[in-house]
């Protein structure tokens, strides 16, 4: 695959077709990879890479690249087609500036996963009929494939392309069967105090670093309200638990609706938190009071939560009928 | 944990809409019906007004409750609003719920402005309900605590 | 030398944690190694990188600096610093130790930062020796001999037993404390054990990354580099990166209005933020780019530029292997290089 | 630095006597930026207004607290009362102590303590407002009817009356509307054409009217008092100025074959037409999809009789612009299409009607010059079964939820007519019920069953076949008697639900109003505004807000007028200040905030700006109109970078009170 898409990268150059190229480079390590912009054939060639480790949603710096001169040519896998797909729908991406090829997705590995198991100095990774074999300082090491997929993938909604301009591989079909709220319906039947447990303890790792929003394609705020002092609400620290608490509830408030559950909160969190826990809850709070949405699904629908429904809308007290105390 | 002595008074926030709820309340003052001086109310023009981050920092600054009262659905000043409102509050208290904070801290109530009688017993039975789990310890800022 | 046996490491912590408190790496669920105060129950984590770093313990993310309550015109000001205690960090590597060298550079020169030095004060650092470096580790780049640690007390393992030697007086009384515990022990092996783990580095991808290079002999030259642009373009402007190092020093001062009275406090702060050092005047970096590069010449010139040649970096590898779009300090110094 | 002043009322023993109004005064008195606080027995009073007055320039306050009754009782007053005093009026605030405070507490202590926090937020308020100034906004004095039934006819009748331009936009070649079909109006039988056309010509005459006769409403831009619309004159390929409506053209036009829509198809027309005799204006108006020199270039008859020389085939839509004050939607009603019917054979048997239909077969006008012939076989029906509600109350999604509510009577009319006409005729009414609430109406159904003998069965109609004899079979229960009967009928006739003209979606998009789910205009309040939508400047006039007989029309028609003459009498209009804004530099232009306002308010454009890194970057922002928003806030929650903010009830303001209230 990534050789097809380097030879249909050049072409696209050559033809005129697009300037320039957004997908990944690689890095010093196996599993490094940096989401990138190749403008010649040469850097392509180098250091384009297209592997097991390149699980960067690269839509969110279309809003960027989209506003340069010229047209980019983007790689994107079914779940980046969303976050694109919702940016356009706000306004955010120019889409005739981009070039879409939908390419194959995941599920991608998490170098993480490896290190956890003490694999370490890792040389090499090669993945043979669902075993990974890597080559380390200390010899090899092998362990089983999906032991070591990337969190966002292990619940993958859909391997469909939602929007594209060109495919390469086989197209998908949405998974309705991903089980992707199962963690979030279980906590819901914990109770409020073992609920408020888990919550503290993972909420209070966070060191604010703000990479979970930074990452967000659907936090492309000009100013986030975390870092404007004239919101009332910024701050730069979690100096209490409730500002813990507070930035993560608002930054999910902010995207609900609007989050098409690409997982890079959770992939970028240095400290491990299921941020997108707190975005699956309400995807599944929209799904079932509101009616399935899938946002990024289409760039027309309104979403939940700039809608309404006079009749059939439940009241806020619906909280206290569901799930455990 | 729960400090649940006679003496508790909470601190009771209540967003009320200024052409029902805030009205209802002023009924409810006209004809004399009393409720607890725990609630204090802030008015907005509708209930579509009340930010999450309003609810967020009174907790933050020490309320243990709070209340968000609209006009019924079908009744907005402002056609929609309270429809608005009724999604966003939803979810919103459904995501407290789902952090383990306590569901009986808050509440959202349609209170016309007819309703003084309405408005009240509502105040009088949320106060009730938040004097029963004491003191909101889940969602307050300890820098914010009285000394 | 005086060692201990790896079976009563528990009796140990239990030794040192009865007079003061004991921090060390221990597993979380997920994997990864943070610091824990040590209480019953509580295991020394094999794998010493920490995903914060011990900086934590005398610079914390958020320290409350003063506070002011106002009764009518009144102001009142309150210094609320309580007596330190006293406490060890254990199992500290290396790079670590160094940063400490770093910040006390920042902190301990006039005017000596009060807050920092009544932490270093009462804190005993205790170090590890590194038995299984990683891919991500370069310290040796900086000179730092992970198998030779410095801070109050360096310890070493064989697999079997724990040696401790003190390097400062801090440290001697250290060992003392614990001296009951402690027997003479022979460092046959563990000499072969350091000896591997200088080879496993050799052999590590970082092995050859050299800082010679850098300092601040070519400020003008990094400075005005054209790769700036390339190499930042994917930088999300997180503080990931500043937060998990352990020698970024930056912080931000802010005031806390409780409802009664003000909390002046310090919290870190990231070059990387859009807003970091704005000033009234606006900000003196507003791209991303400036912001990047303000980062890296701050480790690799200006901070050697200003203390004898002493970079800002440890090569710990916590930025390696965090940052979200894995660019960092080893791709800077390796696409920047002039030689 | 503020300078505050506090200022407690006492309301005679209102608040007095609950609440330790000196104890407030001194409390608030410590506040930080509170220079003045006192205490009197009447605020609102005279004298009260003349302390707050002096104290406001004595003391050079740069906001002002009244801790006094709800704001809803005298906020204006003292807002008037700052500004006659210098001071903007939007920089006072009320804290409520006598109704939400001392009203609803009895011990004096705690009420105390609630009156001084009330009194801190108001405070912790005022801090933070800012001088706001209402806009003045121009009305452009010419109104717009967008429909020209009798709905549109009465509106534009009345607002030029009170002597304001206004024009008549209709999609049809006349003016008249449904009322211009039906034969006779209930419940007093006169002819509906008596009453209708004379008003159309005096419409056509008035010279404060222009009727835009076979045009649409393209695009609405603009707000109240000043709309842009673009009107798209459709080519009728006669020239409207020259055409004397003669009708030569008309007697020469040798394609005779096209179903006649006035008469709804019963009859045919020829291809250049003028829909009826009375038609306003009266312009002849070519098909093309009929014509053969439109569609093969092959005839042009009626070019060379026309004296006057208005035909003019090469004739293509035209657009106009014009401004106006204020829109009055007024796009009437349609029978629904009853394909989905089977079991009344609407579609298969000609002597299936509706009551439309109906009303045509007996008109004099009509077809059949109205004697009433079964359409099939021009013979004379002998016995008529009507089937009431076919589509109206229905909970399928073959008809529609609602009461069509003219059915009643006009069946009763149909049925009143027939008998009284024909009495050899025996009359059958299904029903579900008879609802007849309007003056007269009861008396009006009752004469037809007791004077008519009309039979009334309450029952359903389960089937109509036609049958090979001519005749047609009409199977039904009769609910009270609990029997199934069959009656051999001669005609059937439907009382179609009638449904908003399909045009009325599309054109409460262009006029961002709000509809319900069954495509009728929501009015601004149920009870209380019903002529007006929600957004300023657009009115409801006739069935497009929801089905009405004709003097119910007539009454919104007027009323609808009357809005419309309210806001054309001012020169400009003074818009509320508390109203959103959006902070250009932090949109980003995701158009949420669009999504939820409910008047329109929001608009974006592409910007140039400056951008923090020195570039220039084209953004799309959002803009507020204040003369349109009404301040609701909808958009201010939406907006989630915070750009959108609430003048009045701005973020930091509610954030202060509630870190006042609860500290």
């Amino acid at each position: 695959m990534q050789e097809a898409m380097i030879n249909r990268a050049k072409e696209l150059m050559a033809d005129g077709t697009v300037s320039r190229v957004i997908g990944w480079k690689r890095g010093e390590f196996a599993y490094d990879i940096t989401p990138a912009v190749f403008e010649t054939a040469e850097e392509i060639d180098s250091d384009f890479v297209c592997d097991d480790f390149t699980a960067a949603n690269v839509s969110k710096y279309l809003i960027k690249e989209s506003r340069k001169e010229g047209r980019i040519l983007a790689f994107l896998k079914p779940c980046d087609t969303y976050s694109f797909n919702q940016l356009i729908k706000e306004h955010r991406i120019i889409r005739e500036n981009v070039y879409v090829i939908g390419i194959p997705g995941g599920p991608k590995l998490d170098a993480e996963k490896l290190k956890a198991r003490g694999i370490t100095g890792i040389l090499g990774v090669r993945n043979e009929k669902g075993t990974l074999h890597i080559d380390t300082v200390y010899g090899e090491e092998t362990m089983p494939m999906f032991e070591a997929i990337l969190g966002k993938c292990e619940n993958c909604k859909s391997t469909k392309h939602v929007v594209y301009d060109e495919l390469m591989g086989e197209e998908g079909e949405v998974i309705a069967d991903s089980g992707r709220f199962d963690r979030v319906a279980e906590l819901e039947n914990m109770t409020a105090q073992q609920r408020f447990e888990f919550w503290r303890e993972q909420l209070s790792k966070c060191i604010r670093c703000n990479a979970c929003r930074n990452v967000c394609p659907a936090c492309s705020c000009e100013n986030c309200v975390f870092d404007n002092p004239d919101s009332g609400i910024s701050n730069k620290a979690a100096a209490d638990s409730f500002e813990e608490n507070n930035f993560h509830i608002i930054r999910a408030f902010h995207v609900a609706g609007r989050c098409t559950d690409c997982g890079e909160c959770s992939r970028v969190c240095p400290q491990n938190i299921p941020l997108h826990l707190l975005n699956r809850k309400f995807i599944k709070d929209i799904n079932e009071l509101y009616g399935e949405y899938q946002a990024g699904e289409d760039t027309t629908s309104r979403a939940p939560l700039t809608n309404y429904n006079a009749d059939e809308d439940c009241e806020p007290s619906i909280v206290h009928e569901r799930g455990a105390e | 944990m729960q400090v649940n002595d006679n003496n508790f008074e909470p601190v009771i926030v209540a967003f009320c809409c200024n052409w029902c709820s805030y009205a209802g309340a002023d009924l409810s003052g006209t004809n004399r019906l009393n409720y607890p001086t725990n609630v204090k109310i802030i008015r907005v023009p509708c209930s579509c007004r009340v930010n999450p981050m309003f609810i967020l920092r009174a907790f933050q600054r020490g309320a243990d409750g709070v209340i968000i009262c609209g006009c019924h659905p079908g009744d907005c000043h402002y056609t929609s609003g309270n429809y608005y409102a009724r999604r966003r509050i939803t979810l919103l208290y459904s995501m407290l719920d789902f952090l383990g904070i306590e569901r009986d801290r808050t509440r959202l109530e349609w209170v016309s402005a007819a309703e003084g009688a309405k408005f009240a017993a509502t105040m009088e039975s949320f106060t009730e309900q938040v004097k029963a789990l004491g003191p909101n310890r889940r969602l307050e800022d300890l820098r914010c605590r009285k000394q | 030398m005086l060692m201990i046996s790896l079976d009563r490491l528990d009796e140990l912590f239990a030794a040192v944690a009865a007079k003061q408190t004991l921090y060390l790496p221990a597993d979380r669920e997920d994997g990864q190694a943070e610091y824990r105060r040590w209480e019953d129950g509580v295991k020394l984590s094999s794998r010493l990188n920490t995903v914060r770093s011990a900086k934590d313990f005398f610079f914390p993310q958020t320290e409350d600096l003063v506070e002011f309550k106002m009764e009518g015109k009144n102001i009142e000001v309150i210094d609320p610093r309580k007596e330190s205690e006293d406490f060890v960090v254990f199992g500290v590597r290396a790079c670590d130790a160094r940063s400490f060298t770093i910040l006390d550079k920042v902190y301990l020169v006039e005017p000596v930062d009060s807050y920092y030095k009544t932490r270093r004060d009462h804190g005993t650092v205790v170090t590890m020796a590194c038995t299984r470096p990683e891919e991500t580790c370069f310290c040796r780049t900086f000179g730092i001999d992970p198998t030779a640690p410095e801070g109050d007390c360096a310890c070493w393992s064989d697999g079997e037993s724990l040696f401790f030697r003190a390097n400062t007086e801090k440290g001697e009384k250290f060992v003392d404390s614990i001296s009951s515990l402690l027997d003479e022990g022979d460092t046959e092996k563990l000499e072969k054990i350091n000896e591997r783990t200088r080879d496993v580095l050799s052999k590590m991808p970082l092995a050859n990354l050299s800082a010679e290079n850098f300092g601040g002999d070519k400020l003008n030259e990094y400075f005005n580099s054209d790769k700036w642009g390339e190499l930042s373009e994917a930088c999300l402007g997180c503080g990931t990166c500043t937060f998990v190092c352990p020698t970024c020093q930056c912080y931000d001062i802010r005031d806390f209005d409780t409802g009664h009275g003000i909390k002046r406090f310090r919290c870190w702060d990231s070059c990387m933020y859009s807003d970091f050092t704005k000033m009234a005047h606006g900000n003196p970096r507003l791209t991303q780019l400036e912001r990047f590069r303000q980062r890296f010449m701050h480790k690799l010139v200006y901070f050697p530029a200003n203390n004898n040649g002493e970079f800002g970096c440890v090569g710990c590898g916590r930025c390696l292997s965090k940052c979200p779009i894995s660019m960092n300090i080893v791709k800077v110094m390796k696409a920047l290089e002039v030689k | 630095m503020q300078r505050i002043g506090v200022f407690v009322c006492h309301c005679g023993t209102n608040i007095a006597a609950t609440v330790d109004v000196k104890a407030v005064a001194e409390a608030l008195g410590h506040e930080p930026g509170v220079v003045i606080s006192q205490d009197y027995q009447y605020m609102c009073s005279e004298s009260g207004q003349n302390l707050v007055k002096d104290a406001i320039k004595e003391h050079n306050l740069s906001g002002i607290v009244i801790c006094s009754c709800s704001p809803r009782m005298h906020e204006n007053t003292f807002r008037k009362a700052a500004a006659a005093a210098g001071l903007n009026p939007y920089l006072v605030e009320i804290a409520n102590i006598r109704e939400q405070c001392s009203w609803i507490h009895r011990d004096i202590a705690t009420a105390t303590e609630k009156a001084i926090i009330l009194g801190k937020a108001a405070v912790a308020k005022v801090h933070l407002n800012t001088p706001l100034t209402s806009m003045e906004s121009p009305v452009v004095k010419r109104a717009l009817v967008i429909g020209g039934g009798i709905a549109g006819i009465q509106t534009a009748l009345d607002i030029a009356e009170a002597g304001f331009d206004v024009d008549i936009v209709e999609k049809e070649a006349t003016i008249g509307g449904k009322m211009a079909q039906i034969d006779k109006t209930f419940p007093t039988l006169d002819c509906a054409a008596c009453i209708l056309t004379p008003k159309m010509v005096e419409a056509s005459q008035n010279e404060k009217i222009h009727i835009y006769a076979f045009s649409e409403v393209e695009a609405v831009k603009g707000f109240v008092g000043n709309f842009t619309v673009k009107i798209k004159r459709k080519a009728r390929y006669v020239d409207e100025v020259k055409c004397t409506g003669c009708g030569a053209c008309i007697e020469k036009c040798p394609m005779k074959k096209v179903p006649n829509e006035f008469n709804m198809g019963l009859d045919n027309r020829h291809a250049v037409y003028i829909p009826f005799a009375q038609a306003v204006p009266k312009i002849a108006t070519i098909d093309p999809n009929y014509c053969m020199m439109l569609k093969n270039g092959k005839c042009g008859l009626c070019s060379k009789v026309c004296a006057a020389g208005a035909i003019d085939y090469k004739q293509q839509d035209s657009f106009i612009e014009e401004k106006y004050g204020a829109i009055v939607v007024a796009t009437g009603f349609n029978p629904i299409k009853l394909d989905k019917y089977d079991e009344f054979s609407y579609n298969t048997c000609p002597d299936v009607v509706t009551s439309l239909e109906l009303e045509r077969l007996m008109n004099a006008a009509g077809p059949n010059g109205g004697t009433l012939l079964r359409p099939s076989d021009k013979s004379h029906p002998h016995t008529i079964v009507f089937v009431q509600c076919v589509g109206s109350r229905c909970s399928d999604e073959k008809g529609k939820p609602y009461c069509s509510k003219i059915c009643c009577m006009y069946t009763a009319k149909h049925a009143m007519l027939i008998r009284d006409k024909y009495p050899d005729t025996e009359v059958y009414v299904f029903y579900i019920d008879v609802r007849t609430p309007g003056k007269n109406f009861d008396e009006f159904y009752r004469r037809a069953v007791e004077q008519y003998n009309v039979h009334y069965i309450k029952g359903m109609v389960g089937k109509v076949t036609p049958k090979s004899d001519g005749k047609i079979d009409v199977q039904a229960s009769d609910l009270l008697s609990n029997e199934q009967l069959h009656i051999d009928a001669d005609m059937v006739v439907l009382a179609a639900a009638i449904e908003p003209d399909k045009t009325a979606r599309p054109l409460a998009t262009m006029l961002t109003t709000q509809m319900d789910t069954n495509d009728f205009f929501t009015e601004a309040h149920p009870k209380l505004r019903p002529v007006e939508s929600a957004t300023a400047g657009i009115f409801l006039s006739g069935a497009c807000q929801g089905p009405k007989d004709i003097p119910e029309t007539v009454a919104q028609g007027s009323a609808a007028a009357a809005k419309a003459i309210g806001l054309l009498c001012k020169n400009s209009i003074t818009c509320n200040p508390c109203v959103a804004h959006s902070d250009e530099l932090m949109c980003n232009g995701c158009s949420s905030c669009e999504k939820v306002r409910p008047y329109g308010a929001i608009t974006y454009s592409d910007k140039e700006f400056r951008m923090p890194d020195r570039t220039i970057a084209v953004r799309r922002v959002a803009s507020v109109n204040p003369a349109v928003c009404q301040g609701c806030g909808a958009c201010t929650v939406a907006c989630p970078s915070g750009a959108m903010d609430l003048s009045g009830f701005s973020n930091s303001q509610i954030m202060a009170e509630v870190d006042a209230i609860c500290k």
